[in-house]
């Protein structure tokens, strides 16, 4: 694939959207930040930052609303992307009332069931086995059905992940394994909880094809997505990609200990590489888009995200008495203490 | 009525409900072309095939995770535990995944799934395939949890169970698989959860049970009667939803309460049971709410030592005549 | 005696038990290199290298089946769990395997290991990360449990957990953390288990808890004196094994108690406080046992709602007005 | 090794002694199913016929005493052959107070601690983490002990063994996972478990060393199991080996269904490996043993077994109150129903 011009792939508007999108996830993580730290969201919340070539990629590679979209706990670019009103994925995020889920999942359990996005999952490795259930019921109901499940370096040791895998072998479900392989699992690095780094192996015991791609070079991460997808969505079988990413922000906003784990310089290093500076470079470089145009976009977004915030922000706090409400279909639990 | 087993009903039930709805099927290990470890499956295989009897791996977290995924999408999958003991390795997907969901979603999402399996001591199993788990999940908001001990109920609880759009556990002792009994013939018969049943009307004592410890308070309710005691037996059923209004009637008429459980005695669900009676009725109670559970170890190999452990008629009669005198 | 914290006493007390003895080692996620998510073991790994504080990946069942292992052999392995909501990955192993090694090899093996961590809600952790578990492990026999409320218990009770042969479960309430309090200069200081310890005498009414609710116990005590009702607040500290003797002498002595748990109301372990008390101690009570306990509902993340959920000293209060009068 | 004459390998002592230990177990584990028939054992009860040439072989590889082995509940051969008194291994399977473990454990659990045999597990791949424990103790006290972790076919699946393979590799563990792949978990054929049914590529992704070998021929395990062994202790370093054999029973006593899952003329087949026939006819060509030897050993064992058996029987029961026994090193559990 190396050889061809990939841009020449996609048409500039496409090429203008991955900028757009990749723009403004950076500016609604950044505000989501912002907003921890003054107190306005709380417990664990962890930003995409550094990493929104992935998701980006992806995104165009799907059948949105179709396709059935499934990650961990770093969730707020996937509703963004599919569509979901970001209004009610800022408010979910600050516990509000016109959140996703009403203010009971907050940051790191988002959900459009509307959209097939089924989260937001807290339990590191556990939801890829929803992923699995996911794609098998696409294929019990013959639906040509593809199942993104995303999960993190560190989610890539656990077990029930390579139950997963056999089973997604065993019985051939659509289900594309992306493991984000951003090399650090909290304050673990890769080599430290990885008995072999090349995360993209772990597909091959069970017959899996796997590969691992770049992460931060946008039109890389579609053209393979593209591939991928679409050759599960034909073949019905399941695919694992180790995508080389990389946050550039503390674990989650309550990380402020990042010396312990990494440098300075090698945090520079691997900023050298931000998906979206690696992007404006294309774009200029082929007179594809202006730095002006850029520019605006930046202060678009900017004040998008403003906008976004301030009504997420005026949307009230759930009610007390709302404890009782959706624990059951039909019923509610036993009340007080 | 059709005279059946208690391990029948199950399977016709089953049967019954793959028949009606194409989105119903069932997971597990050795459930399809080896029938089933106690055979509860048998003949389904054949007639459905494998894409609605799935056999799995041993990976009962996989294997449970993948079945809430798909009824995330509105499939109504029946996971059967090899024992319920196994579901131990599967409790992040059932408690932290399968119950939380359609609370952590404000609504969006339910799991309309049956988890279902032999739950309690079967013969010299020992430690490790043993488990009584029901009173832990019982303990977990967003699961539905029954423990049905007569025929009837088997098939008309699991029917329940299957158009249940939450997450259900459903748990069947293996002592009651033989059990004899009749079922209506009528495929829309159903037994609502969260009503407890009189099996046998009482006035000097009530004793609380569900699942096989039902059928032995029901057979001490008759050594009582030789006695001159009449017991009252007070079959839960459904732990989550509790019907705790059937109970207190119960005790609040005949003034004693023995709650009887297999499980270890300690935190057991019988301690939930007795908690509650004591704080609800505690004017009404003229004696302290006993509770007969299993005992405090793991299980053991040896018959005479497992015996020991799970709670029998004797055991019940002896605590009565201890502490009631 | 040292002014310490809650989170240092037991960083101090694994600090010196590591120095004490080198079979004894730290195995856990993030707490070697990036000191701990709570940073309880910050220090040691400078200190002890990576063979004695093992960063591990995030297999909560591996990890904890490993530390199984070498305990098998007579290493003391501490194992961390980032937070006690995670254990429930390792069920199996610490259930199925640590707490029934001694009783199924007929006594040639034991497991002296300690599984500790921040147990209960923090803040705004959500319904996957804000497990109260103590309750189902209480329910284990062969685990022993404990649950300290204070600076002095935490240090004490941990140098107990390590020098203990038996399989430990040691839940530290993440909302302790900063409690401070002092401990003895005496690195043999040990508090035993299986004994309760009342906290501030009282006449009325026994106040009964653990963990961080016997501080919320305790500060309730000191609202109900303002009204004029003296409570006794027991802190139970040690569930499994539990010290009766000491609760049941508070209510003969004050005749009404309110058990008081953080964990889900409905099969939690006050409801075994609370059944063994009105078994036990029933001619002795002038009112039902009441229990006040977290909401039975997954913990919602908008904090409105989240402190809807954790019982507090209005909560505790409330239920005593209202069933007490 | 294809070319080597492996008997040459082996002195004729010890090719008796491998002859002895097969037979010894195949009767042992015959008499195991008959007392079972019998009502003399309940429970779950799984025997090693057909299999024995795996044990055997890697038996001889390890210093008996001070090398870890832990396997799963098919555990009868272990103990007998680490020199466990088989009086007392018969005993446990009986449910005797004279056994291994008191009659607490059974067929299952059986242990041995003065041998270092560590069980004896029921769950299902549980018992690999705690394989993966033994040998990072021995690491952790710079002891060259190697452990033995005996797995099944269908255990290979299971999420906790691919955690440990991870540690093994990570941590470099000296633990030799040993996957008895008898081509069936209870009912479930290999292929219906396994998504690649050559289990030996699952140490792969971790960088672990790998192979399968064959487990019927009892020389081939030997030599295979000598080369493995001394590598491991050596370099100190995890190893995977897939051993293909064949359970010629049910999967316990209780299965009386093989026809549900596998037909006569494959039972046949495998059974023409049967390897204590490889064995005699090895020893009868090479004149290192002769038909009537074989035939007075035979003889001598099942006396042997006869008598084990006998002695096994007039062990009494556990007292009921021993069932308050050996729940916690110091104290006794709460009493009373
Ligand atoms: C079972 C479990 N153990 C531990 C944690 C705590 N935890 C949350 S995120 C995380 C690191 C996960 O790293 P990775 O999978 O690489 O994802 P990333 O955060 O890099 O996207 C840990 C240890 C958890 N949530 N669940
Ligand atoms: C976690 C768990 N699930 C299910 C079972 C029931 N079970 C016991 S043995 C077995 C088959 C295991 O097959 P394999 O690992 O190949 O070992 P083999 O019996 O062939 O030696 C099953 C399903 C169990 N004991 N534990
Ligand atoms: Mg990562
Ligand atoms: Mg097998």
């Amino acid at each position: 694939m190396a050889q061809v011009d990939l841009t020449s792939l996609e048409s500039p508007a496409k090429l203008e959207e991955f900028y757009r999108q990749m723009v403004f996830i950076r500016h609604f993580e950044e505000r989501c930040n912002v907003a921890y730290r003054q107190g306005l969201i709380g417990g664990y919340m962890h930003t995409y930052i550094g990493m929104e070539a992935t998701g980006v990629g992806f995104h165009h590679a799907i059948k949105v609303g179709w396709d059935y979209v499934i990650t961990a706990y770093r969730d707020h670019p996937q509703p963004l992307l599919m569509g979901s009103d970001p209004v009610a994925v800022m408010a979910e995020i600050m516990g509000r009332k016109g959140g996703l889920s009403k203010g009971k999942g907050g940051s790191m359990h988002i959900y459009d069931k509307e959209r097939n996005f089924f989260g937001g999952w807290g339990i590191v490795g556990g939801h890829t086995a929803l992923g699995g259930g996911l794609a098998f019921a696409a294929k019990y109901r013959g639906e040509d059905r593809v199942t993104l499940c995303y999960l993190g370096d560190g989610a890539a040791n656990a077990g029930v992940f390579f139950e997963t895998l056999n089973m997604a072998g065993l019985w051939d479900l659509p289900c594309i394994f992306i493991i984000e392989n951003n090399e650090f699992a909290m304050g673990t690095r890769l080599e430290y909880h990885a008995a072999d780094t090349e995360l993209w192996k772990r597909g091959l015991p069970f017959g899996i094809e796997s590969e691992r791609i770049d992460g931060m070079d946008v039109l890389q991460v579609a053209a393979d997505a593209r591939r991928i997808v679409d050759k599960v969505r034909k073949e019905g079988k399941p695919y694992l990609v180790e995508v080389m990413n990389y946050r550039f922000v503390g674990h989650g906003a309550a990380d402020n200990d990042r010396q312990l784990y990494r440098t300075k310089e090698e945090e520079e290093q691997a900023m050298r590489r931000d998906p979206i500076a690696l992007l404006e470079k294309i774009l200029l470089d082929r007179n594809v888009m202006t730095r002006e145009k850029m520019e605006a976009i930046e202060a678009e977004t900017e004040a998008r995200v403003d906008e976004i915030y301030e009504k997420a922000k005026a949307s009230p706090f759930p009610d007390p008495h709302e404890v009782y409400d959706d624990l059951y279909t039909d019923l509610g639990p036993e009340r007080g203490h | 009525m059709i005279e059946t087993t208690f391990r029948d009903a199950i399977h016709r039930c089953i049967d019954e409900e793959m028949e009606r709805n194409p989105d119903v099927f069932v997971i597990g290990e050795d459930i399809g072309r080896y029938e089933g470890t106690f055979k509860v499956t048998k003949g389904l295989w054949p007639k459905y095939g494998e894409k609605r009897v799935v056999d799995t791996p041993i990976v009962e977290p996989g294997f449970t995770g993948i079945a809430i995924g798909a009824a995330m999408t509105g499939l109504r999958p029946i996971v059967e535990m090899m024992t319920m003991s196994f579901s131990i390795l599967a409790l992040d997907q059932i408690i932290n995944h399968a119950a939380k969901i359609h609370y952590m979603t404000g609504g969006q999402v339910s799991v309309p799934m049956v988890v279902r399996g032999p739950g309690g001591a079967a013969k010299q199993l020992s430690a490790q395939h043993s488990h009584s788990l029901e009173g832990w999940y019982a303990h977990v908001p967003g699961l539905k949890v029954v423990a049905p001990a007569t025929v009837q109920d088997a098939y008309g609880m699991l029917k329940t169970a299957v158009w249940d759009d939450n997450p259900v556990i459903f748990t069947e002792n293996p002592g009651l698989y033989t059990l004899k009994g009749t079922i209506p013939d009528d495929k829309d018969f159903t037994v609502p959860f969260g009503k407890a049943q009189i099996l046998r009307e009482g006035s000097d004592l009530s004793l609380v049970g569900y699942s096989r410890m039902t059928q032995v308070n029901l057979a001490v309710a008759e050594k009582l009667a030789e006695k001159g005691l009449s017991a009252e037996v007070v079959d839960v059923r459904s732990l989550l939803p509790l019907d705790t209004e059937t109970i207190y009637a119960s005790v609040r008429k005949t003034h004693r309460a023995v709650v009887v459980y297999e499980d270890w005695r300690s935190g057991g669900f019988g301690a939930e049971i007795a908690a509650r009676i004591g704080e609800d009725c505690f004017d009404d109670l003229d004696s302290p709410v006993l509770r007969v559970g299993g005992l405090n170890v793991p299980m053991p190999y040896a018959r005479v030592l497992e015996l020991e452990c799970i709670p029998d008629v004797d055991d019940v009669l002896a605590t009565i005549e201890r502490k009631l005198g």
